[in-house]
């Protein structure tokens, strides 16, 4: 996240600096059962964003001393490949990644029913292989649709989506450029079909006014973002049960 | 284990255990300057919990990315000595998450002329904010965030000739010229409260930290908690975030 | 538990379970330049197993003992993503031995003009090769070094004024010209055979990986696999490994 | 420890260079129960170092391979914050502070009697918070003072102090520079009503008379030191009585 | 392993730089018991490259989720001390020495019979202490001694030697130099008695006709090893009956 | 288990196991020169205990506390190779004291003149010692102070043209001008001993490790082991090491 100053121009005419328009969302891809060896996987795209996700489990979990007797846990990583970053990231968990690693697993937990799976973990790795900002909101809609593909009881799926401001603009899905030097960037994300926000962080400066404007914003986009998500659930379903048949 | 927790019958029926109201912090007490090794310092006791914040600087080579700006880093220790729930070893992601959104309340809010700790084009000051927690009695965040705004506004520059420090003498203020101040709002079913206890927090359904500048303006958010939040209710957290904010920098700063 | 595996009882008889020859190959899918953060990237399918290679490029100071050379440093990370079997952490045995075996195919071949990335006395070019695996459906050693190997070839020297690096911007290819092949050959039995899935790498006698330069070189070997090799076999499997290392050649740069 | 060379007059008419006597201790202050969450806890002040200790147990030791099957077990660490220093101290163990948390688990060890907690463990960390020398003495009368508050059964109270040379004179306590340009620093902790010592170290040069004139030094000011620890803990005693009444 | 660029000339007049012909190994010293404390061990030395190896079991192997119900395991530690080396090597494991660990455990595996040490492990550690060249064939030479000193069941003894190419010429037992700035080297591990390698790495650029020569010095030189690892042995085989009569 | 060990009812009957006197060391063997590859070093051999100690030196920059003098750094590997107590990882609080024990003897005794380390005001001499245990047979701290004073005593500076190091080649001798010796004198019931072994070292009451000079100035002190000592009794430890140490230092000396 952001916030330095910089002579790039953010906004011109209008346009950013990938030619959208402020309340434009960036094409958005996304596939289901990517990685083979998982339970569940997904690839999303925003724009120059790739992330990966693979949830493995539900699976008995060691050690022991770790397993809760009543329910399942859910454990998340966040990890970004060295190559995904314009400056090399020396590979291992920073404190950043730390920190995603935890809200990203906040973020997936209301979604998630796990009382039926007691003693054991569901696990959920998230690789960003490709960054250009937002890369924990498309990390996070690669893993929901992971773990609805792996057939993980949910109470819905979690959409998210990145929101900010450059240059007193109020902006969706920003950008490496927008993330690193506009004046706020948020990241949302929300279970849709509950209404339910369940990962909200920003840094920057807004007034209460914008800060409910980008809410709003967001959940727009949120709402668009979870009905691919669900295409493509519903897309797999059908190519499963024609492989069935 | 939630259920029979005597804090969470008790919050059910719109009282604490410490008879707070809901809106209400407990006693806050904030010395400054009482490390003599640091820069700059401050204890903060919030009922039970107790921190030290201390800054540290020194000279070094700023970020390619702001070559004429100083440095900040915020760390956060959680030593064993605080709880029986932490441990030695690494920073936990707690640890890590509290030092983050300390930082990110300072950083955003431009709380240090960055640009003041240019000492020439090679080197930049480095402010060191380290976050000790004595005991952890719940609401460690806003503690922390108290603790590390109140030593920062405490700290002095050390003197520097160009080639080294003078240890003890100083040259300066530390340039600190805004008052963020973090709130976090917790809910339980339908009640929303503030500054909870160890026992509230471990009951709370969500929680929400909110950094407010003394011009109102938000400098940063952070959602903690497993649980999800309404979107309507968001309001209802930014309010008394708010509201709270304003008192809590009163009795700091006033 | 060997005894009971489908895949070795097929081996036995001679046959695979996706019905592929001894000696063939997965179905191979290449793409070069698909991550446009690194100077050079490449993705290999072979089979399940999915791999993805980027270079990058920094300024650094040469090694003492080659001072007009420039570094190479490669790197594999066995995420956790990829399999099962792969854990958090520091990189594992296997992951270490992934990316020695393929840094000294490219490095041994000289692939890489190494001289013609030193830019001044002090200053030379490190090309970072790191593999990602994103899927481990057996034989990650091969596809490693092809997607290694691709993305050396696919890479660009980014734009350096000697003092700093203008990313996205380029002023060369790098001088990468060998194009080492590297085949990996398992044997059960009295059976040799190449390009193991998951299932079958688990059952075999012994592996043995082979890399060959385009001009017959042998530029590196490594034993894996707990299983020895009688000594009149070597020379089976150095003649399975050099016919595959020129099909896949072709295939790649054809 | 020390030994460096330095312009720094250690000792001028007598007076050291916080203006003290040689075998004067400095202002010593002690205070028990100031970590709540702890079983017991104390505060001690040697001048301006400041250290706090915190005993939590005896509680279970995990894992079980650790247990010892006939007696619980006593772990200690000390640690110092970044801050407590003039040149900051990176956060995490050095191999000073591993020695150290060595060197006072065997000075504290001869105090508690943990025959009766088999399989269990007592943990006592140690905190510097402001060091201006002898910080690892000061440590200890802490967590001295924190075993016994927190209740476990104790041979006696260990009480500790430094002591050293400083341009041929003997001193007791000595303070960060002291330590640092001094001649020789030494480290004594004591079971004063025992007569027993449980922590000697020396670094430094010093003949056979001074050792024993410096040891004799010191055994003077823990006896003097043990007693503002016993009343420390009486006070606490007395307000727990009226608690209780 | 090297392969770097030099004005060193390796070869002078048909003679290497320590004066051997190509075909000549260094003076070999080898023995075994070195280290008391072991269940068996040894120290073997090619020209100036010095290594230990001891073995410890077959043991209990902790945690338990690491042992084999049905076999013991084999494991392998390679260390370099710092000074064995001109540039001094920064204490604790690189990868380098993780790659070896693996390496040298799979060389060791097909000569050792572990089915009869269910949940047990046999650990082995090899210790260079100073180092020529051609270190981990001699720590091999070494484990394999002490494997069979400490009466692991065998299927028979694991000789190594190493070989290379300098200036066109085929080499066996690279010193440091000829590792360094040679254009090929290689390292093979067999168990003579069966005809089998265990062990086959190598770097540098060989035709295949090389390779099979260098692959057919390598194994007479093992030969040749293996006999005095084996005059070793029975010397042991000796003294202990010497003793126990 | 203490009661019932064969050394513990030997001692309390004034024998040891092997048959020494109290006062008695095991046979000590030292050997110098024995490592080529650095630049210093030194073999002891103490009854079962063998340790190898190596001195290497390299050009570094002086700290900034001790600006005209060289910088020394002792290290201890406590090798899994050495004891079935040992383990392989980070070094473990008996290695990380062993080293520093020395390091004082060492530093304190004034053994290497350092100030004749500096080579200009940017750079100095930095002289590392790594103790190597071989095998752990008892009293490793005794065994590793003789190894590492006699590496130094057997160590020269190589040659140094101000820009590179010639490694074989050297230039002077290091200048070590001072014999310190430390011996542990250890405590079981009232009986005084010197040397344990390995047994005799897990059933000590209690254990101090003092280093003399040759003029009898004492350099160092460190008390080990859980067993306090009594006030009076230290005169005696002193005694006996004092005595001790004058007989090793003409063993190793003369």
């Amino acid at each position: 996240m952001g916030g330095k100053k910089s002579d790039i121009e953010l906004l011109k005419g209008g346009k950013r600096t990938d030619k959208r328009k402020p309340e434009d969302l960036r094409e958005i891809k996304m596939e289901a059962n990517v990685v083979p060896n998982a339970d569940g996987s997904a690839r999303v795209q925003f724009g120059n964003t790739i992330a990966l996700a693979a949830v493995y489990g539900p699976r008995a979990l060691f050690p022991r001393f770790m397993q809760e007797a009543d329910t399942g846990i859910l454990r998340t990583r966040y990890n970004m490949a060295p190559f995904s970053v314009v400056d090399r990231k020396a590979p291992g968990t920073d404190r950043r990644s730390t920190e995603i690693s935890k809200v990203t697993r906040l973020a997936l937990s209301p979604s998630v029913l796990l009382d039926d799976f007691p003693k054991a973990t569901v696990d959920v790795y998230m690789e960003v292989i490709q960054a250009d900002g937002s890369t924990r909101v498309t990390a996070l809609n690669a893993a929901s649709i992971a773990l609805a593909s792996a057939g993980i009881p949910m109470r819905g799926l979690v959409a998210a989506c990145s929101c900010g401001k450059i240059e007193d603009t109020l902006i969706v899905d920003l950008n490496g450029l927008e993330d690193n030097f506009g004046n706020a960037d948020m990241a949302v994300a929300m279970l849709p079909d509950k209404d339910e926000i369940s990962l909200l962080q920003m840094d920057g400066l807004l007034t209460k006014e914008e800060f409910f404007k980008l809410l709003n914003m967001a959940k727009e986009k949120c709402l668009q973002i979870v009905e691919q998500q669900k295409s493509v659930l519903k897309k797999l379903y059908k190519v499963d049960k024609e492989m069935t048949e | 284990m939630k259920e029979t927790s005597y804090a969470f019958d008790l919050l059910q029926k719109g009282k604490r255990a410490d008879d707070r109201e809901f809106e209400d912090f407990r006693k806050l007490e904030l010395q400054t300057g009482i490390i003599n090794t640091a820069e700059g310092s401050a204890r903060v006791k919030l009922g039970d919990t107790e921190i030290i914040a201390g800054v540290k600087m020194n000279v070094g080579t700023p970020f390619p990315d702001t070559p004429n700006e100083g440095i900040l880093i915020v760390n956060a220790e959680f030593t064993p000595l605080a709880s029986p729930d932490f441990e030695s070893g690494p920073p936990s992601e707690d640890a890590v998450e509290c030092a983050r959104v300390v930082d990110r309340g300072i950083r955003e809010s431009h709380c240090i002329e960055m640009e003041k700790l240019a000492i020439d084009p090679e080197k930049v000051w480095a402010v060191f904010v380290d976050i000790h927690i004595i005991n952890h009695g719940g609401n460690l965040i806003d503690a922390a965030a108290i603790a590390a705004v109140a030593a920062l506004h405490n700290a002095q520059i050390p003197k520097y000739d160009g080639e080294k420090i003078t240890r003890g003498e100083y040259q300066a203020k530390l340039p600190v010229v805004h008052k963020p101040v973090t709130v976090t709002v917790c809910k339980l079913g339908e009640k929303l409260f503030v500054d909870p206890t160890l026992e509230e927090e471990q009951i709370v359904d969500s929680k929400l930290s909110i950094a407010f500048r003394e011009d109102d303006y938000i400098c940063a958010l952070q959602k903690q908690s497993a649980g999800s939040i309404n979107f309507e209710e968001i309001k209802k957290f930014i309010e008394v975030a708010e509201k709270k904010s304003k008192d809590l920098r009163k009795k700091i700063w006033e």
